[in-house]
């Protein structure tokens, strides 16, 4: 079984990271998850292909730091983020979170709070490659 | 010898993705900043955060220690 | 394909689910899901298996309500509804709700508002079976 | 005739998960309630909602037509 916080170029199986999830305790009720993907449309520009740039090492250990605040701020028993490299097309998955607490409500919350600090603090940057050239995305602020 | 880092649209503008520079004694972060900036005014008009060794850091006055790596970065856009 | 609301005996597959999501537009950018599972303890009780009743054809029509006033409000592109019947064990999969947005926020607002619907509008009832007897759950006021 | 659906905890104390009851005319939800539920008060102890051919009904005057089918439940614990 592969570990809790990855960066990797290949995709990933959504039942096989379920499936690692619950391994951990059968206390799980419930498991919230959030899939970010490519769109082939990204404000007004068709989108290609979106390729991805990071500080690994950085971008590793803030993730794994992310994980460890999210379990305990919301009470979680388990939780995993996988977060690809590398060249995705659209409908292609970019960054994968589960949460799985004994209730819902922290699961689902914590799902957001990981994916809106994820944006905010993982050294990953992407860019849009479109039939008009390519383009780094600039976040907003 | 420092090691500077770059990624992402930063990267592009300085033409590399990995610099080397000269360790001097006394050296701080914005010491290699005041290098660098106005060699490749373009891709620090995009910086807004530096890192050594790893962890962020927000005071640029901090020391640096011979064979540290530092990165400077643009805002995040990963996810 | 199987459609995008079911009542079903069999587990399934995270992966379909999330391929079928994603089949019908590329426009999709956050897909956020939650599943509810068996936990192995209820309020102290050890809980061997769970057991579920439902009035089928109320369950579907109104899952199938759901889904459609989940599309509108939270501006969805699609989203898929998934219940259990039979019996089912410690760590199976009891519900499965999965919404597509072209952004991250509609998409996880829209999961947590139909689990939290679904359980107040879906007549299902469930009965844990413990090695002391089986017992109907009441909900909480 | 009127089919009367019981389920889950309802069920369970009706003994039953369908009853039929013979179809009068004029007859309304509170009339085979008032039929029921001194034959089954521990099963009505529980109930909370009802339904008419699959709607939720809160009006328990609500005429039934013949052949309709009738369901008295208790709050649902599903997902």
């Amino acid at each position: 079984m592969q570990g809790p916080v990855r960066i990797q170029l290949a995709d990933f199986s959504h039942d096989e990271e379920i499936r690692a999830l619950q391994a951990g305790s059968k206390r799980i009720g419930g498991i919230a998850t959030f899939l970010g993907c490519a769109r082939d449309f990204s404000e007004g520009r068709e989108v290609s292909e979106i390729s991805f740039d990071a500080y690994e090492p950085m971008a590793v250990a803030e993730m794994q730091k992310l994980r460890k605040e999210a379990i305990e701020r919301f009470g979680l028993i388990d939780a995993r983020i996988v977060h690809r490299l590398g060249v995705v097309r659209a409908g292609d998955s970019i960054v994968f979170i589960a949460t799985g607490a004994e209730h819902r409500a922290p699961a689902l919350l914590a799902c957001q709070w990981i994916i809106d600090q994820l944006k905010e603090r993982v050294p990953i940057w992407k860019k849009e490659i479109t039939p008009q050239g390519d383009c780094w995305v600039t976040p907003h602020p | 010898m420092i090691t500077v880092l770059f990624f992402g649209p930063v990267a592009e503008r300085v033409g590399a993705s990995r610099l080397e520079l000269e360790y001097q004694s006394g050296m701080r972060l914005q010491d290699v900043q005041a290098h660098l900036q106005p060699r490749y005014p373009e891709a620090f008009a995009l910086v807004t955060l530096a890192a050594v060794n790893g962890e962020q850091v927000r005071d640029r006055s901090l020391p640096l220690a011979d064979n540290c790596e530092v990165v400077f970065m643009s805002k995040f856009s990963g996810g």
